[in-house]
């Protein structure tokens, strides 16, 4: 048994900890923010595994957010669904719209595809307007079935999805697809000439952070019995983004701790709406230039440690 | 039919889009900067002006130079603050300047308030171009922004400055070995896109009112408009924002309001698509 | 260079954070600002005292104050009743609840309280004010309120996705829920789908928006009355669900007036939510040849509106109804602009009392806070009293019992008499004395509208030179 | 083949055949058009007119990825390293994508020895740990060359691997191309600026001017040949 990575040794840590929260600290509200950090970590760290692996940029993760949340609402008022049931199957709606989105933009380049992912959101909350008989315009879609009252299930729910969704990531980013990625990442002609196909590629990761997020909109939605056109806001986007750079990119943890900074911080202390903004624009603008790794930056090395490991065997060769 | 209303409207909007636009097509083609802080240009030029105008004794043309003065400046600020450290990285340049957007937001609104402000007209007035009545301020902002995008192109094709510009945007390392200060001419573009930017939202700011959240749309609408002219094709750009202004108008009279801001966004996304290096645009590697 | 830069800028951040810690102590430490308004509120209270027999709050209708029967809040060590006020306390909606609520909360005090107990006021910020900000923020403060503030009564709300979300959490906390900003009928829908999850739910201010129909489709009939020539109505509506809802009841009626409707489609012309440019719009209103423009706005979208129909002089007058014009700042914000537009208000807000409790509460209010109420203000302060009745009825403080008696409220307030129908919504009705009534009045100068219906108190409606 | 830009032909209607395990050097100035050849070649373009064939099979139009996996793989003028990933990941990606597709079965074992069998083939003596981005031009030459080799091609095409390298490096990266012909018996077709390395390796080269195949031959032939002397050295 190698050396356990600083990585998992600081994801088990992490982990106990929120397992523990409620027992040590059961506090109504704190359990409350939490859970919605819960909720933002997992929309961070998929945001983390397209954008940071492929080093596509994606402004619009909300998009998947919504529609997650749009989905289970659809299916939980219409079809009488369970949110047990809503949750992984909205995540299945939003690999589909994944698809048929990424499909055609993730064979343009760069700025083009930004582009694309700045408009769709932009598009989809307005179509929830213009076709307010569907979406019910500024109403959304309420009354849905509540995941529970009590705050500790909530709580659990929400984290049994942040770790799932954490620990799935990392197995597959420290995986052939992880590296396939990163390959990605640093030359798409020279990753090209590998074999591989990095359209494809670019398509899994982007339906793999599609899944994800549209579960994470599901299980808001559930929880607020209340899905609304906010849920498409370029805020929910720009905020995951800034959650992954502070924590550090490419790191799947880090936007974890990220958004139980950022959440705690804002959104746990009341603060008004601009200074709360106003400082994670800063941390933002701060982290980008002093440190571009992020807070957890270092993480990268233990990520790739493991991959290593598993890819060609615990004995690390040439050392 | 109403093919006056849609030549006016159409007309007058594509123009200060075109303007707007004009900073963010230099920004890339020259210097290679996505400016994602574009739009935060067109909301401060647009506060500026109100500022002045309505908090201090400066007149409306006063107000404007002001606003075009200061977003200059704030253009250099933000390439020699924040840009040109992670200048080599593009992706933490998108981050710089996205930051930078969010920063201004805020700080705008925490001064201003979230509600956003309409400032006076410079003239007031109406008249009737073509039967179709319209501001007299459309109008001049439709016409200052017309001058003044030309004056920036011809500025480009003939003088020295503009030689340099072009040298740097064909290959930035051949230029700067012919002697060229990469750094000074990035600064004079992401200077120029400020100050442009600052215009239109001083001239459009009165017609349509500014709010701090209002540089995400010009941000949007700018990108759009250079994505669908081709990436640092200055012509294209001139022709994608009548192209979008069209778009926008030719829904909002022929198919409905409620429909005005989507259409146009769909249809770049299509046509970005279809056709990736825009209208005029090179190939894009 | 960047780094010494960045660390700078780590340094404002704690700095920003600690202005956080700090104003989220100013949040939770509301109540006690609140009692030292009291003490001062008291004090004018006591110069303003009109009535000379001492009235308890017990009775139907809001007592005002007399100078026998002050007491001060400070005096009762015993536990205080804690109120919420939950909605956008930097926004001027936010603003007025929350003052309109402590003009009621002083009053109260100075008689003793309730229950022989003080109230006191508690306040969490949902930033509902601005569109961008995510339900979320409004759904952590309303937690925020009933688990760490402890409040057994919330009093608040505005934007209508924010309040339907809230109004979902409701069976979680058992809290009673006044409404004093949301007109939405979905809201009373829910109470009466599901009674037992929803109960908690009342909406005091404004009207509901089929009340805000029926009020705007009398006035046109009565305008039709005053100006018989200006028959072509043009539908200007955001593109929200409430006016959707709303105008297929304008469509079925304004004909049935004497009107006809020339809006696209025979329909209303939907805009977006958040419309800046309106030149469109406009240049449609004048080729259709309207002479009303039937304006249909939640939002800040109609200060736009109403600058571009003064700048091109659009020959149609304004009437309908925008909330954004119900504020006092509505003049400055349009520079102008808003002269001569017709907006439906709550009758407590025209500027002129329709009885001694609104002659009253305007005369405190602008006292103490030097500015007019909106129509958050009269709703809080109402609100106050509505479950302040209750809650010395019932005797206990306790969330579901107090419901049937908030059900049975009979109160007089600013607004008129306010009683609740199965859907917990409060009752229209045109006559003041019977419900809570409605008015439209017409901006003709800074700070000032004139009620130009219902007749009863009306003035002559003016129309714009260029008509 | 040919190839176009708007006006400008970059190849002329260029045609000749490479038989199983020869070294083809391509030589000419600058412009001639060599790199063009390679980038279409191995589907980076795509020809104007005409057709590329892999042993008889009709390859042309086809992406990169697809043309690797038929057994075709080529390095690049300027090195393009996976920077942010470790000297032995970017040996690895070739091995797991490429014709190879390792562990899928063959399992961590395999994967490893291949991967450090690779590094010791070019010669490139870096901890396998090490990040790419520190490595000298030298080393990352010769991870150009592993990295292209890890996708096991049965022809190599190889762009000017000497440019900007010491004569010892040099030396040592002939020796590794050498070495890998034998032991792979590969397929090499390589560009070269430095004609006597060519002429030292290749058995037959291609000399292309101003995108025409200006002669062909064994080496002592096109040395020999007058138009070369004139079109190629003269210019020097």
């Amino acid at each position: 048994m190698p050396k356990l990575p600083r990585f998992l040794g600081l994801g088990i840590v992490l982990a106990l900890t929120l397992v523990l929260l409620p027992v040590v600290y059961s506090n109504d509200f704190a359990l409350t923010i939490m859970t919605f950090a819960n909720t933002l970590a997992v929309v961070a760290a998929s945001w983390d595994f397209f954008t940071g692996f492929t080093g596509r940029f994606n402004f619009g993760q909300a998009l998947f957010f919504g529609v997650g949340g749009y989905a289970a609402g659809f299916m939980n008022l219409n079809l009488k669904y369970g949110p047990m049931l809503t949750i992984p199957l909205a995540g299945g709606v939003a690999i589909v719209v994944g698809v048929a989105f990424g499909y055609p933009t993730l064979r343009l380049k760069g700025p083009y595809f930004a582009l694309a992912t700045l408009i769709f959101p932009l598009i989809a909350g307005d179509l929830t307007f213009s076709l307010s008989s569907v979406f019910g315009g500024e109403h959304g879609l309420y009354g849905l079935t509540s995941i529970s009252d009590s705050y500790v299930v909530q709580y659990y729910g929400s984290l049994i999805l942040m770790l799932a969704t954490v620990m799935v990531l990392i197995y597959l980013a420290s995986s052939r697809l992880g590296l396939a990625l990163e390959s990605i990442r640093d030359d798409e002609k020279a990753a090209s000439a590998t074999g591989m196909n990095v359209t494809k590629y670019k398509l899994v990761a982007y339906i793999i952070s599609a899944f994800f997020t549209g579960m994470a909109g599901a299980y808001q939605a559930q929880l607020f019995k209340f899905v609304g056109p906010d849920t498409f806001s370029s805020n929910i986007s720009f905020e995951v983004i800034a959650m992954t750079i502070v924590g550090g990119i490419a790191t799947i943890v880090g936007p974890v701790l990220g958004a139980y900074l950022l959440v705690v911080v804002l959104d746990g202390l009341g603060v008004s709406s601009d200074i709360s903004v106003l400082t994670y624009g800063v941390l933002l603008m701060a982290i980008v230039l002093a440190f571009p790794g992020g807070l957890l930056g270092r993480l990268k090395p233990s990520l790739r440690g493991m991959r290593i490991r598993r890819l060609v065997g615990g004995k690390r060769p040439g050392t | 039919m109403v093919l006056p209303e849609i030549l006016v409207f159409g007309g007058l909007l594509g123009a200060v889009y075109a303007l707007l636009s004009l900073g963010f097509s230099l920004s890339y083609g020259v210097a290679r900067i996505l400016n994602l802080a574009h739009g935060s240009f067109y909301m401060i030029g647009g506060y500026v002006y109100y500022v002045f105008l309505t908090l201090s004794g400066v007149n409306g043309v006063g107000s404007l130079l002001l606003a075009v003065a200061l977003t200059f400046l704030l253009g250099i600020a933000l390439y020699l603050g924040l840009i040109r450290p992670v200048r080599s990285a593009p992706v933490r340049v998108l981050l710089i300047t996205l930051s930078a957007a969010i920063v201004a937001q805020e700080v705008v609104s925490l001064a201003f308030g979230d509600r956003g402000v309409g400032a006076p007209f410079i003239i007031g007035g109406i008249s009737a171009p073509l039967g179709v009545v319209v501001e007299n301020q459309r109008i001049l902002a439709a016409g200052v922004s017309l001058a003044m995008f030309l004056s920036v192109w011809l500025l480009i094709r003939t003088t020295k400055l503009g030689r340099a510009v072009r040298a740097v945007a064909q290959d930035a390392e051949a230029a700067s070995l012919m002697g060229i200060n990469d750094t000074r001419i990035s600064v004079i573009t992401l200077g120029l896109s400020g100050a442009t930017a600052g215009l239109a939202g001083a001239l459009l700011g009165p017609l349509t009112g500014i709010s701090p959240d209002a540089w995400l749309n010009a941000t949007v609408v700018a990108f759009a408009v250079v994505i669908l002219g081709g990436l640092g094709s200055i012509p294209g750009t001139f022709l994608a924002a009548f192209l979008v202004s069209y778009s926008q108008i030719i829904v909002a009279f022929e198919v409905s309001s409620s429909y005005e801001i989507i259409v146009p966004l769909a249809v770049i996304a299509v046509a970005v698509l279809v056709r990736p290096k825009g209208l005029l645009g090179k190939v894009e590697e | 260079m960047a780094r010494s830069a960045a660390i700078a800028v780590l340094v404002v951040i704690v700095i920003a954070a600690v202005a956080g810690v700090v104003s989220y102590y100013y949040v939770s430490t509301a109540p006690a600002s609140t009692s030292t308004s009291t003490s001062t509120a008291t004090s004018t209270a006591t110069s303003t005292a009109t009535s000379t027999s001492t009235q308890t709050v017990t009775s139907t209708g809001i007592s005002t104050v007399t100078s026998t029967s002050i007491k001060t809040v400070t005096s009762t060590g015993v536990q205080p009743i804690t109120f919420g006020i939950l909605g956008p306390l930097t926004d001027v909606t936010g603003i007025d609840e929350k003052e309109g609520a402590q003009l009621a909360v002083t009053e109260i005090n100075a008689h003793g309280g309730v229950l022989g107990r003080p109230l006191q006021l508690v306040y969490e910020d949902t930033q509902e004010a601005d569109p961008t900000i995510p339900v979320s923020t409004g759904l952590a403060a309303m937690n925020r309120i009933v688990t760490v503030d402890h409040a057994q009564v919330i009093i608040g709300g505005e934007r209508s996705d924010v309040v339907l979300a809230e109004e979902q959490q409701l069976p979680k906390y058992k809290v009673p829920f006044l409404d004093t900003g949301a007109a939405d009928t979905s809201l009373g829908k829910q109470v009466i789908s599901n009674y037992s999850l929803y109960k908690y739910f009342f909406m005091v201010s404004p009207v509901n928006s089929t009340a805000l129909a029926t009020g705007l489709i009398s006035y046109y009939g009565y305008f039709h009355y005053v100006e018989p020539n200006l028959t072509k109505v043009y539908i200007l509506a955001e593109d929200i669900a409430v006016w959707h809802a709303l105008v297929p009841v304008l469509q079925y009626y304004l004909p049935t007036l004497g009107f006809t409707i020339v809006s696209p489609g025979g329909g209303a012309d939907y805009f977006p939510y958040g419309s800046t440019d309106f030149t469109t719009q406009m240049s449609n209103v004048r080729s259709t040849g309207a002479q009303v423009i039937c304006i249909l706005a939640a939002g800040q979208d109609s200060v736009q509106l109403i600058q571009t129909w003064a700048n091109l002089k659009v020959p149609a007058i304004p009437m309908g109804i925008d909330v954004a014009a119900e504020s006092p700042s509505f003049w400055g914000q349009t520079s102008g602009a808003a002269k001569y537009e017709t907006i439906e208000v709550g009758i407590g807000d025209t500027g002129t009392p329709i009885n001694t409790i609104g002659a009253n509460f305007y005369q405190n209010y602008s006292k103490y806070y030097n500015t007019l109420p909106i129509y958050t203000a009269d709703g809080a302060y109402e609100s106050v009293y509505i479950a302040a009745q209750a809650i010395e009825k019932a005797g206990t403080t306790n969330g579901t019992v107090l419901i049937p008696y908030i059900e049975k409220t009979n109160l007089t307030g600013p607004d008129g008499v306010v009683t609740f129908d199965r859907s917990h919504n409060v009752v229209y009705n045109p006559d003041y004395t019977k419900g809570a009534a409605l008015s439209m009045v017409q901006w003709t100068a800074f700070n000032t509208y004139t009620p130009v219906w219902p007749p009863t108190v009306a003035k002559p409606i003016a129309l714009p030179p260029w008509m | 083949m040919t190839k176009k830009y708007g006006g400008l032909v970059a190849l002329d209607n260029l045609t000749f055949k490479v038989d199983q395990g020869e070294t083809v050097g391509v030589i000419g100035p600058n412009g001639a058009g060599k790199t063009t050849l390679f980038d279409l070649i191995t589907g980076f373009q795509h020809p104007t007119s005409g057709v590329v064939m892999l042993d008889g099979r009709e390859i042309t139009g086809q992406s990169p990825n697809q043309i690797v996996q038929r057994g075709m793989n080529r390095t690049f003028q300027t090195v393009r390293p996976f920077k942010d990933l470790t000297v032995l990941e970017n040996v690895l990606v070739g091995l797991i994508q490429g014709k190879g597709r390792l562990t899928r079965k063959g399992g961590s074992a395999e994967l490893k020895d291949q991967a450090t069998e690779l590094l010791q083939l070019v010669g490139l003596t870096r901890a396998p740990l090490s990040l790419t981005r520190n490595l000298s031009h030298g080393e990352l030459k010769k991870l150009e060359l592993a990295r292209a080799l890890s996708t096991f091609p049965d022809v190599l095409l190889v762009d000017e691997v000497f440019s900007g390298l010491s004569a010892q490096e040099t030396q040592e990266l002939s020796d590794a191309l050498i070495r890998v012909k034998a032991s792979r018996g590969l397929t090499l077709l390589m560009v070269e600026h430095k004609v006597s390395k060519v002429v030292q390796m290749a058995n037959r080269m291609l000399v292309l001017d101003h995108g025409k195949l200006l002669s062909q031959g064994t080496p002592q032939e096109i040395l020999s040949d007058q138009k070369v002397l004139e079109a190629y050295l003269g210019k020097g």
